[in-house]
């Protein structure tokens, strides 16, 4: 990155008598690990004259051959000896010298450094901890998602939320009102979204058995669009594909706001009997649940949104805390392999809290052993 | 009070708004259907213009017009725009009835980036990172401090055990569990207080303009 | 055919991804930048869609009468009109002048603030309502927002200025916000990265499914 | 009025009384007990110990957003600079921040100060993209990073921005003061000049970020700091004047707002409490 507007030429007027520095020296190079090869960091000895005042920045200037030409491809203030440049090609030779600037002008460094070349790695040194955490945990899964399949069903304990919502959608029939569903305010790339559409197929299974209308507003259109299939994919597994509503589920806006007052619009006018909130939640929470509490209708909400838990927390009947949403697709649908599943992550939460035991009583002993070995990039 | 136009409508549909606080009423329902229609265009603007021109369009015209500068193995890959293009009109399929499925080869390619993306990301930041980031030394040579983090780790892990699925609640897990629900519930009791600081400043932002931008109130 | 091959597509890119977490090397790691590239564009031609959806709910409502029609027609409005504007603009539609940013300034941004401002009031209806101590729990959320609350404002510290510091409301919300606050916050977390990776790993391998499976 | 009518409240009651008591210390402020801080008062003293007459920095990164917060703050470190008759140099690091900025001072300068000339005794130099890399060229001078100022007068033209005759680079400043929303802003500031060029510095930040600044007070590289709304209040107490202060309105706002959703909680129990027999929970 060419900082300075002055550049290269450099157009410094030289102020009072000042003398040019003293060069910078001792260029040195490492390409930097872990990477497709896109960088190199460059280390050098300060300038002699860098006091303070007779030097300003150094700049750092590439070439494709020792002999130039020269383009400054970044710079440094004054005490600083090393720059990562992240702009090059790898296995590309590269040429590097150092300029010092100070108010008296500027000084090449007397020596090129080269040929400097970056190149890639195949595994990133830093994330093994990730990869054994990882491989443990879908070995888990995997194992007693097999297990189950077997015909070993893995006890799963109640959890209240999760059978909320079926009593929410009864109460919704038997007042002859609708279910509004909210799958969240974020896009499908946060797989909250993702898990908030898995729980409305089961969610449109059982409106689609009681025949209650269902309203779905989605901001976002790719949450939107699969919100549809799923939707179509409830009403067809349980039987009645001639009951799906085309109109049911709409697109709104991804304006967060506007998206909630649509939803209060909704709220206010059609008084749905039952709020399912399930997806990823910001600062909206608290004005849904509160409007949603004003109609007086069930609220059932869920998201892993730490911040935004107290509110539905205080605002809602029943409140599915972080990974219980999660859990809930595979509670509610029954399925043995879904519900192997959770059982994975069980076992991968006492390997968690064993390291946690284990690193705490090291880092008291004052080794760092497992700490350093956990530190990722 | 102002003569600018622009604000007295950005003034009355602040009014109408905060109107929705007494009941429903035609002024709310106003504002809120403009503010779903404008919001809902501008970001289909905004990915027109910021998405598929700039990262879709004008590469694949570079590509094409100077096919020369083509390298893939440094990591310019424009000319192969062409699949997510391709893929991309393909979800307009939805529109066609009979041919609808195949725009779910578009969602299918959406959901295995974010799934794939998303797993190892969470695994590193919020699993190992967060793990890591809770080892910490018991005794820290202050009295206070110490109990604070003997404190915090058994909170951390009484509050995981909460999340334990596959154990009936019962027994040491019952106590572990219950201990965790307590924290959770501190928890959730601060978060709540920390943050009716940041709304209180967002309404007297909105009264702020209200009362010296619109009515030259000093 | 219609359901293995997107089946095939999520299960192929997925590992991929996985695999270039872990991979920096170019052969791994540039197309795993297209595929992301990719997924960028596609979700932007959602918008499309999205809007045509919009347009089609509103009109069948507007075309057939039904109640609430005028407003529809103010969201259609809306909506045409900041299209319309937003591309005859061009592209520097986000210029400080141009009539795209006057309806971001007037009509978008205003609305938007006033509506993130109502929470102020829901946060004391809510308190008023909620935060009643029928139960341990219910004691320690309310106490815990009290003292948080409290101790964020000089009001709270002048009260209870009397005090030693360490008990003075300041310190405590502090040490609330740190220690216990921060235990739960992470459990949390640490919940969720596993409920991720769970998800991720059922979608992946084609156990979740159902957003590939309507009629046909 | 019966507990039971409290029971049975229209949110709407609580909705107009938050509203009340919001509005009524915008309009007349009621002056609730501060006391200034100590990282406010060396925020306060350090503007006072700079000579007077002397040409004063000032980077206001921020945009409409932090208004509540940062507003106050840039208007009391202008009355308190021109009280000495300093010479005020504006710049901003935000795209959003020129017109907010630009706004805030010129209404300073008309209310209270309306001999004082732009040009002659302060100057906004506007937005410069970049960030940290414009801190740096502005290194190599002030003018060279910004040629124009906001109005698009040449930097260098003496005649109609004769305070620009006295300044060079930083040598040429005795304080930074800096008005700050995020990235870039005090962090930045204190890491590429601040350390490097040695001018003191104090920093107005908004309450998420102060946290995050506290280490530079005690390290010392930052002489004061203000942090969100209660900083901006008891800055303008220190500074006193009778200084109709909107950070003091809006603090008494925040005071109040807080002790209310306070009083709903209390309220609500007293509800609870005295609805059962004996009270028991």
């Amino acid at each position: 990155m060419l900082h300075s507007p002055c550049g290269a030429q450099g157009t410094t007027p030289p102020s009072g008598g000042m003398p040019a520095p003293a060069p910078a020296s001792g260029l040195t190079w490492t390409d930097v690990v872990n990477d497709a090869g896109r960088a190199v960091t460059l280390t050098w000895k300060l300038s002699p004259d860098d006091d303070g005042r007779r030097v300003l920045y150094y700049y750092i200037e590439r070439s494709n051959s020792p002999a130039g030409p020269w383009t400054v491809v970044d710079s440094t203030i004054a005490g600083v000896n090393t720059r990562t440049d992240q702009k090059v090609r790898r296995n590309t030779d590269y040429f590097y010298r150092i300029t010092t600037v100070g108010p008296g002008g500027k000084t090449p460094a007397l020596s090129v450094t080269g040929p400097v070349r970056a190149t890639s790695q195949w595994i990133n040194q830093t994330r093994w901890s990730v990869l054994v955490f990882m491989v443990m945990f879908f070995g888990f899964v995997l194992y007693f998602i097999a297990s189950a399949q077997a015909g070993r069903k893995p006890f799963v304990r109640r959890i209240p939320g999760i059978d909320a919502i079926e009593e929410a959608i009864g109460r919704a029939t038997e007042m002859g009102r609708s279910v509004l569903f909210i799958p969240g305010v974020q896009d499908i790339d946060d797989i909250q979204t993702v898990a908030g559409l898995v729980i409305l197929e089961s969610v449109a299974k059982i409106t689609a058995r009681y025949e209650t209308p269902l309203t779905v507003p989605v901001a976002y259109p790719i949450p939107f669009t699969i919100a549809e299939e799923m939707v179509k994919s409830g009403y067809l597994h349980a039987g009645k594909p001639d009951r799906y509503d085309p109109n049911s589920v709409r697109f709104v806006s991804p304006e967060q706001f506007a998206y909630v007052a649509a939803i209060t619009g909704i709220m206010v006018r059609d008084r749905p009997a039952a709020h399912i909130f399930m997806g990823s939640f910001y600062a909206e929470s608290l004005m849904l649940a509160e409007t949603g509490f004003s109609t007086g209708a069930i609220q059932v909400a869920g998201t892993a949104n730490v911040h935004q838990l107290p509110f539905f927390v205080v605002a809602c009947d029943y409140t599915l805390l972080g990974e219980e949403l999660y859990a809930a697709s595979a509670y509610l649908s029954g399925e043995a392999k879904l519900v192997g599943s959770l059982k994975g992550a069980d076992l991968l939460k006492i390997v968690v809290i064993v390291t946690v035991i284990v690193g705490c009583i090291l880092e008291t002993m004052n080794l760092h052993g497992l700490t350093e070995w956990m530190k990722t990039q | 009070m102002s003569h600018d136009f622009g604000l007295w409508i950005a003034a009355l549909l602040t009014l109408c708004i905060f109107s929705f606080l007494y009941k429903d009423n035609p002024f709310y329902k106003f504002a809120e259907h403009l503010f779903v229609g404008v919001s809902a265009g501008y970001y289909i603007v905004l990915n027109f213009w910021t998405v598929i021109m700039t990262n879709l369009w004008d590469p694949l015209v570079k590509a094409f017009s100077n096919p020369g500068t083509f390298s893939p193995q440094q990591g310019d890959y424009r000319a192969l725009l062409l699949i997510p293009g391709i893929l991309g009109l393909l979800l307009f399929t939805r529109l066609f009835g009979k041919i609808g499925w195949m725009s779910r080869w578009a969602l299918a390619v959406i959901i295995g980036v974010y799934a794939g993306l998303k797993t190892t990301g969470f695994a590193q930041s919020d699993l190992v990172a967060q793990v890591q980031a809770s080892l910490q030394p018991l005794w820290t040579g202050s009295l206070g401090q110490s109990i604070s983090v003997i404190l915090f780790t058994i909170g951390l892990i009484c509050s995981l055990l909460f999340f334990f699925f596959s154990r009936e609640h019962k027994g040491a897990l019952g106590v572990a569990s219950k201990i965790g629900v307590y924290f959770l519930m501190i928890s959730f009791g601060a978060g709540y207080g920390y943050t009716v600081m940041s709304r209180v400043s967002l309404l007297i932002g909105r009264f702020q303009f209200l009362l010296e931008d619109w009515l030259g109130f000093k | 055919m219609k359901r293995e091959i997107p089946l095939f597509i999520t299960a192929a890119i997925g590992l991929y991804m996985i695999l270039s977490f872990f991979v920096p090397h170019q052969f791994v790691s540039v197309p795993a930048d297209f595929l992301q590239q990719c997924a960028i564009i596609l979700v932007a031609f959602g918008y499309v869609l999205g809007g045509a959806n919009a347009l089609r709910v509103n009109f069948d409502t507007i075309y057939k009468r039904q109640s609430g029609w005028p407003y529809k027609a103010v969201l259609v409005a809306g909506l045409l009109t900041t299209l319309i504007i937003g591309l005859a603009d061009g592209r520097n539609w986000q210029d400080e002048t141009t009539r795209s940013m006057w309806i971001y300034n007037r009509l978008y941004s205003p609305m938007q603030a006033t509506m993130f401002a109502l929470l102020a009031f829901f946060i004391a209806s809510a308190a008023f309502r909620a935060f009643r101590i029928r139960t341990v729990e219910a004691g320690l959320l309310a106490v815990a927002a009290l003292i948080v609350m409290l101790g964020r404002v000089p009001v709270g510290n002048w009260a209870t200025g009397f005090l030693p510091h360490w008990a003075q409301l300041g310190t405590v919300q502090e040490w609330i916000m740190n220690f216990p606050q921060n235990a739960a916050k992470r459990a949390i977390l640490i919940g969720a990265a596993l409920g991720v990776m769970a998800t991720g790993l059922r979608v992946i391998l084609g156990i979740e499914r159902s957003y590939l499976s309507g009629e046909d | 009025m019966g507990l039971e009518s409290i029971e049975k409240l229209d949110r709407r009651w609580l909705f107009l009384l938050m509203g009340l008591l919001v509005l009524g210390p915008l309009i007349a402020p009621i002056g609730l007990p501060l006391t200034v801080s100590v990282p406010v008062q060396g925020f306060f003293d350090t503007v006072a110990k700079v000579p007077d007459g002397s040409t004063v920095l000032m980077s206001c990164d921020y945009d409409p957003a932090s208004r509540p917060e940062l507003v106050p703050m840039t208007k009391t470190a202008m009355h308190q600079l021109m009280d000495k008759n300093c010479k005020v140099v504006v710049t901003v690091l935000w795209p959003g921040g020129p017109g907010i900025v630009d706004q805030t001072l010129r209404e300073v300068m008309r209310e209270s100060y309306p001999a004082k000339k732009y040009g002659v005794d302060w100057v906004n130099l506007g937005y410069k993209a970049g960030n940290e890399a414009v801190m740096v060229v502005m290194g190599q001078g002030i003018a060279n990073a910004f040629p124009e100022d906001y109005t698009s007068q040449s930097t260098t033209d003496y005649t109609k921005l004769p305070i620009m005759r006295g300044v060079r680079d930083y040598s040429s400043f005795p304080l930074l003061v800096n008005i700050s929303a995020g990235y870039p802003g005090t962090k930045e500031w204190v890491q590429q000049v601040q350390s490097r060029f040695h001018l003191p510095m104090v920093s107005g930040c908004t309450a998420v970020s102060a946290p995050e600044y506290y280490p530079y007070l005690q390290s010392g590289q930052l002489q004061g700091l203000l942090g969100g709304m209660a900083g901006a209040a008891e800055y303008e107490k220190a500074y006193g004047h009778g200084l109709k202060g909107a950070a003091t309105k809006g603090m008494d706002a925040q005071s109040l707002a807080h002790v209310f959703v306070a009083i709903c909680i209390l309220l609500g129990n007293v509800v609870q409490i005295t609805r059962r027999p004996g009270g028991a929970a």
